[in-house]
């Protein structure tokens, strides 16, 4: 033990680690997720994958990233720039070298950096890239890190690859140790993964061990670091990504409803991980299909909606384009179903693995006719449960389709989750009917205009819908131009009621005064919300609102967007949101955009709230 | 087929006037199927028709049952949610040959490979009705059209040979004059678990007038259709003159006359194989086989979702709402 | 001859055809307008098909309708309500009778008037339909329209059901006689259509000349009327729906670019016809397919615009949807081509033969991702023609999708047609490129922001283009963040500076002040002109905007609109081009909507203007 | 094949890395292909490959001629576009399992009808690749993905038979390790008038490593494989020991020493009642066929689409602007 180490006390940290495909880079950041998580802290991680399977090992093409920031309190984001990256070749540290902060450093896997290597990353001829200019003079720690892991084992019996593919744990042993947490994680974790081969299990923890005593012994590190655990809210904890905190999220609606859950869906990325997780839970007899394309996706669930389940699609932008023709059907025949977009970058396949929010205005008008519908969206991995609940409610109430919008950073990315109590959940009601007396298709519950829903097998409730206009209380088909615009006015009104059933905008208030409000939705609340939270212990005044429900807007939105001299509107699209901001509300909005595939900066939004100060 | 069954005819009409064009095929067919539910013995109520857009799509709204005019081309993927989720309905799907087998036929493709357990109605007039007249799928070729002036210029889908070609459980052919035939084949395409695919011929006096006539017109009929009955030989003609036979691998047609009987072949519907080789018989050198081609049972996917969910729940106990929350890897803080 | 009857000069009629559809209405209305246009009236037409192709024989479902408003100058619609009502049978009186002017008149086939026809048109038990109070006391006009037929042609070796089928030929003998039409036009076509079957087109002939001296003699009418010819440019015309107008519009931008035609589609009410007309020219090798689809349809168009032809599909609302994700791939391609909606009621299946304009949003926002396209929109039947052009003309010069609006009520209804003058149809350039000095894909005109076009085996210009982002030069697939935003930029800026190159907002201006503009756009038009023209004879102080440009608006636009107190915005939805203006320009509107499956009546527009003068 | 081409495989190679994983399928296909376009001796220029997305659907960047990676399933309607519009052009499509045959059925469907004259490359790996491992059409019942947990409960689709029974005038089946029946079945595939459909068995390490093994592993392909050779008697198995007879309708496996030789059936490419009995040889009865299964001519949709302009051109004249215009009742004012 080398004596002069002091431990240094930290609020949070973001580490980014970076790597082939195949060097486990997801596994590493999630286990080192994990050990903080339990530890206490506040963590969100965001994954980067490559746009290929396994694109040519070595290059900048193939890299696959992963970043986390824990923290003693709320984090809200997996943070702008690393302090930590973790680079197991040269491309994974020429592709991220520029983001890592002034005052980070690195730690590379030595034992990659061969020429022919430094050359398929792409360093120019002849550069060191670990000399001062490479490195544009940050610090970095050449650790040799395959030749340890392969030391470590030497006496296992194991083939070379299955040696050399336990060094992330190398890896994870150094900052185990640097961070001072416990290892208990990642060998319970083991011991459970590789119960059959339990060599495996013994080789890992065997090369995680010595990373841990390399980092303390190497005398590459002066202090290890401390980061304490967050004041968060008593109770159980689980870590989730959006997508699975999604899924579960409906599995959950179902059994708040008393109803089976039908899931019609089709792969696409970054949405198939819900399919995925919902599909594992048959014993909840949820139906998760996954049909033919995404157009029978959505059809599939608008049958079984039809029939009486608890019908969602989920998909990415692309897939949303393909089902709006069945959207319009299930406005039309008012059933309730709930379509998830976790949006990617567009236009057309564009930029599927990267982040991006400009479906908004498709969710709102990708549909022939008067089309409304609501549309929620979810504000961090862990709301994806709760706005999963929210958009099955709203459905299932209105009987309506409801579009929950996401995107591949809430998707991907994860942060613990408060599993709540059941009695925090809330109840949701449905609008069934099995009682012939006085039933018509389209008599409407005179407060929320939702019609009845009848199982087809009822008992003498036969019926017959369909998608041409139909009569307001008889849903007959039905040619009358007058009942036709009643129809429309009313399918409208329906869903604008809804406003009087959701909560209000709120606003994390600066005591300085009303200068700026910055406005989000969806994802971008973690960057809004920590800068805005550093404006105002600044004591300037700057204040956060964030949507949620964005059709209808929430009843209060005018009276807020009145109280501020300047709305700055921030989001990953053109200014969508500004668009119908402005079109609905008498107010001038200042939009700030950033189409790059990934969250703001707090510096991006600095830039322009500071020129309004 | 409930021989005292309680129901009538009459109980699966609805009111409200039926809207195709006098003539039109599509009313036998309706009457037809009108009959067969009521013959079934079971409830109105536990009925689902399906459709799609087209004149044939409105058959929904004139049963008296539960019924769904979705929107073109997709009652398949919509009848494959509504079973899933219920498959205790008798599910019903009424489609046009432009419904589906054009902007459809994907869905066909899956639903058939998938053999969902319903009873698909194609009423095949070979053209599209609803938008007055345009070529579809399976016009034949050279026929003129207003979107075709000079002819289409493509080869039909024949749906029995497609339905074979994806391994259908059973398929069937008959005409909307072929009463008796008719509600025999949706009788059986009813009982039969899995999907039937019960193509008919149908006339559409308004936008392809007689097109069928060489199988439905009294005068050509028994000249130009083969009925196909399980365990009888494969005789037609008006006189019962002529013969199918095999030649290689391909059917042929020949005089009785002119072949020792043992030739001419025999109907056989749980020979797959037969019922691929006849499909073959597209075309003006073949008469056009009437009748079931295949019945075959296999695994349905609506009870294959049933029954795996069934094993899960048996596996794992019954989910609740706390061990979904709970389960993974969980910590207290 | 009776000579007491004397004519007496009218500035417009409208005249409503009604009867099963069977009487050949449509027909018989054709006819009528032929004869009124070659005498030299402005004439605009509408038809009104029934839902069902042969809706059962004497109800009013089964009605098939049409409209023809003529008349000594502009009348630039097919009129609110009808002078003339004819009604073949009871269901066409009891359906229409309302809408005839309190001092009309009905024409109707005494002969079909039975017990048994009451009451399947639906008129109450023991109702005479011809009695004042069913008739809500119009005058109605009894001719024994079938017998008299019948009568006509007892010479005639014909069938009965032949000789009926001439009866909508007397009727308009009746009316030619009744507007002193010369019956030449239809005589001339009767014998052209009947050239292999003599005997019909005398049959035809014979019927319309007693149904003129019937008209005559009977004594129910007391004068005649006449329509002088209206001062219309010199010029050779025709009479064009604005469905055909569009389709030769189509073929017209081949010939004026050199380019060949393509049109890839699927059959849907009401743009079928675009699809048929175009089909009928072969000759000018335009290559018009049925696909198996609305998808297939517009990507076998986007193949044969990547091939090098003027390629077009042609749909109404649920295709649009269903064509979404494909157009992104024409936007994110950069390749020419034109989407033609003839919209529709909606949602979904909606009123597949009642027109509206509620598909504008869809064809704005109806993509994924930041998706933007030029959106453009025909005023008139024959404007469709104009505007197809127009299309063509911003697709090929920017290299982009072009979305070209127009609805049932353009594509159906009918106007006479200047024929333009060869020099007076605009030149059409494009981008084509076969040079490989210095190509790349990407690489874009200064001023247009228009990427060169390449026509596949073209020597030496290999390349290889698609979906994903791609680099701002080469083309080639790009995940650089910054890349992505440049890019997503300048497809936006490259549509937004079309604005630069599209006509002034142009205002038909009052002379008494700037207190109301009423805005419009497509198919409203003519209603709003009309109306507008009034106040202003009136000395009031209402001007009319129209708009044909959308997407963009004209750079004029913002100047314009600010000139006038109010600005009221009539549409046939629920608001959506005042929620783009509302959006992009700081103005308030007011909203003029009407869903009711036909254009607005000057009525209705008074109802709103009225209140704000 | 041009046997002085001058054309080499590396004219069709162009810059820049193929990014499939090491050990893709994928990597063989695209390496024939470059060596059978090299050897047609036409220009590079004159080539077009279209795709829609997946990882096969990556091909056409990695062929230096003109390429347009399009969106998932639509490649063959925009490649109908594509040679509609230019049929001088040598149409290729590159196409997975999924994106041909799920999202992409309805187009194959229609293609295979309309004969459109090209060339379709079907990477079967029976797996979504790109999407990372879930179940395809041709995924074998029970297969368990990350979709199908425990299994899939469909029957796959069998490329072969859905070609044939959409009467498909070029159908083969070929691996991706069978270098050089792939390259022969790849030229013949160029040299067809019409449609060529050739699917590969192929194999993804990543994510469905091995499923074709028995078709080409060396231990076990001879064994499971029977190659379909015109004019040669259907005999198979490491010691040529195991034949194909016909059994009533239905193929039979049987040791050749215990028939009759003259029973053994001899392959015949051009009797398309043989390719459709053949088809039927799915599962493991039976040896995977692999080969050409059907050649034939037939009208192509393009050419016909070309001969119909012309013959409109030449019976009313070509058409000018001014005729345009003015055709149909004009009047003067
Ligand atoms: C998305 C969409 N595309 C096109 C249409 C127009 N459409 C309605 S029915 C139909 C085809 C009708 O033909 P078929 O299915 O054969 O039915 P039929 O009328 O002949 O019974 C078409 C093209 C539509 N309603 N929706
Ligand atoms: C409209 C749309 N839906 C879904 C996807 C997602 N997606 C991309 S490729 C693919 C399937 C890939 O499988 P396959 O076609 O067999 O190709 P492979 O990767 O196996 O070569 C899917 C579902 C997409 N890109 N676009
Ligand atoms: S158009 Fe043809 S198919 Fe449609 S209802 Fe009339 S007769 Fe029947
Ligand atoms: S994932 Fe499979 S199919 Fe895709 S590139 Fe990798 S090995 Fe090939
Ligand atoms: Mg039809
Ligand atoms: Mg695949």
């Amino acid at each position: 033990m080398n004596d002069t180490i002091k431990i240094q006390e930290l609020d949070q940290v973001v580490i980014r680690f970076s790597g082939d495909s195949g060097d486990g880079m997801q596994l590493t950041g999630l286990q080192f997720t994990g050990a903080s998580a339990v530890h206490g802290n506040d963590v969100v991680t965001l994954p980067d994958f490559p746009a290929e399977i396994r694109a040519p090992a070595g290059t900048i093409s193939g890299i696959s990233g992963f970043q986390v920031q824990f923290g003693s309190k709320k984090v809200n984001t997996p943070g702008d720039f690393p302090d930590v990256l973790v680079a197991m070749n040269p491309a994974g540290l020429l592709a991220n070298i520029k983001d890592l902060k002034r005052d980070g450093f690195a730690i590379i896997d030595r034992d990659t950096f061969t020429a022919a290597n430094i050359k398929k990353a792409g360093y120019a001829e002849e550069v060191d890239p670990l000399s001062p200019e490479a490195s544009l003079h940050k610090k970095i720690i050449a650790a040799p890190i395959t030749s340890q892991t392969m030391a470590a084992l030497s006496d296992f019996e194991m083939d070379k690859k299955s040696k050399e593919r336990c060094k992330n744990f190398f890896t994870l042993g150094i900052l185990f140790w640097l961070y001072d947490l416990s290892p208990q994680y990642t060998t319970d974790w083991l011991k459970v993964k590789f119960g059959k081969k339990p060599i495996l299990a013994e080789a890992n923890i065997k090369t995680m061990t010595e990373g841990m005593l390399y980092a303390q012994n190497s005398g590459f590190f002066q202090s290890q670091y401390r980061v304490n655990s967050a004041p968060t809210v008593p109770g159980t904890y689980r870590s989730l990504t959006g997508n699975e905190a999604a899924g579960i999220g409906l599995v959950a609606a179902a059994h708040l409803a008393g109803l089976k859950l039908f899931l019609g869906s089709y792969p696409i990325t970054p949405a198939t991980t819900i399919l995925e997780e919902v599909a594992k839970h048959k014993n909840h007899d949820v139906k998760a299909i996954q049909m033919e394309d995404e157009i029978a996706g959505i059809c599939s669930s608008i049958g079984a909606a039809w029939a009486g389940d608890l019908a969602v699609t989920t998909t990415s932008g692309p897939g949303v384009a393909l089902k709006g023709e069945a959207m319009g059907l299930a406005v039309i025949t008012e059933i309730p179903l709930v379509i998830v977009n976790v949006q990617r970058g567009g236009p057309s396949t564009g930029l599927p693995t990267k982040t991006e929010q400009s479906d908004l205005l498709q969710a709102m008008y990708g549909r022939n006719g008067e089309s409304p519908m609501p549309v929620i969206a979810a504000k961090s991995p862990a709301d994806c449960f709760w706005q999963a609940i929210e958009a099955c409610r709203l459905a299932l109430k209105y009987m309506t389709p409801v579009m929950l919008l996401t995107d591949g950073y809430l998707g991907n990315g994860s942060e613990s989750f408060r599993i709540p109590d059941e009695s925090e959940l809330p109840k949701l009601t449905h609008t069934m009917v099995s009682d012939p007396e006085g039933y018509f298709p389209y008599n409407r519950d005179p407060e929320t205009l939702a019609r009845g829903w009848v199982k087809p097998g009822t008992p003498g409730m036969r019926n017959r819908i369909g998608g041409l206009e139909k009569d307001a209380l008889t849903g007959a088909v039905s040619h009358d131009p007058d009942n036709h615009d009643t129809m429309v006015r009313t399918r409208q009104k329906k869903i604008d009621n809804i406003a009087n059933d959701i909560p209000d905008l709120e606003v994390l208030q600066s005591k300085d005064g009303n200068e700026v409000l910055v406005i989000g939705w969806g994802s971008t609340y973690g960057s809004i919300r920590n800068r805005v939270a550093k404006y105002q212990k600044q004591g300037k005044p700057v204040s956060h609102a964030h949507f949620t429900h964005i059709s209808p807007f929430p009843k209060n939105t005018l009276e807020v967007l009145r109280k501020y001299k300047k709305l700055v509107v921030a989001e990953m699209n053109l200014g969508q949101l500004s668009k119908l901001l402005a079109a609905e509300f008498p107010v001038e909005v200042i939009p700030l955009t950033k189409i790059q595939g990934r969250p703001f900066t707090e510096e991006e939004i600095e830039l322009v709230v500071d020129t309004l100060l | 087929m409930n021989a005292e069954s309680k129901y009538k005819k009459q109980d699966f009409v609805p009111d409200g006037a039926v809207k195709w064009c006098a003539g039109c095929g599509d009313f036998s067919i309706l009457a037809q199927t009108q009959k067969v539910l009521a013959a079934t013995g079971r409830s109105p109520d536990e009925f689902a028709f399906i459709s799609g857009i087209g004149c044939s799509s409105r058959f929904p709204y004139y049963v008296n049952s539960y019924g769904y005019h979705t929107i073109h081309g997709r009652a398949l993927a919509i009848a494959t949610g509504t079973k899933i989720a219920n498959p205790e309905l008798s599910v019903w799907v009424a489609m046009g040959d432009g419904d589906g087998l054009a902007i459809g036929g994907n869905h066909f493709l899956h639903a058939v490979r998938r053999n969902l357990d319903m009873v698909v109605i194609l009423m095949d007039n070979q053209i599209y009705g609803l938008t007055k007249g345009q070529f579809s799928p399976t016009s034949i070729r050279g026929q003129k059209t207003k979107t075709a002036p000079t002819g289409t210029m493509e080869d039909p889908i024949d749906p029995v040979a497609l339905t074979l070609g994806l391994n259908g459980t059973f398929v069937a052919r008959t005409t909307d004059r072929s009463m008796k035939q008719m509600s025999e084949i949706l009788m059986r395409a009813y009982e039969h678990k899995g999907f039937s695919m019960v193509q008919i011929l149908q006339n559409c006096p308004i936008f392809n007038d007689g097109a069928h006539d060489l199988a439905t017109a009294k005068a050509t009929r028994d000249d130009h259709t083969l009925v196909l009955e399980h365990g009888q030989k494969m005789i037609f003609g008006k006189d019962k003159d002529k013969a199918i036979v095999r030649d290689g691998f391909k059917p042929k047609v020949v005089n009785v006359a002119d072949v020792n009987e043992a030739e001419i072949l025999v109907h056989d519907e749980k020979d797959s194989g037969l019922g691929h080789f006849l499909a073959q018989m597209q075309g003006s050198d073949y008469p056009i086989p009437l009748g079931v081609f295949i019945e075959r049972t296999a695994p349905t996917i609506d009870q294959e979702y049933r029954t795996s969910n069934d094993a899960e729940i048996e596996r794992l106990g019954k989910g609740t709402l706390n061990n979904l929350l709970h389960q993974g890897e969980t910590w207290k803080v």
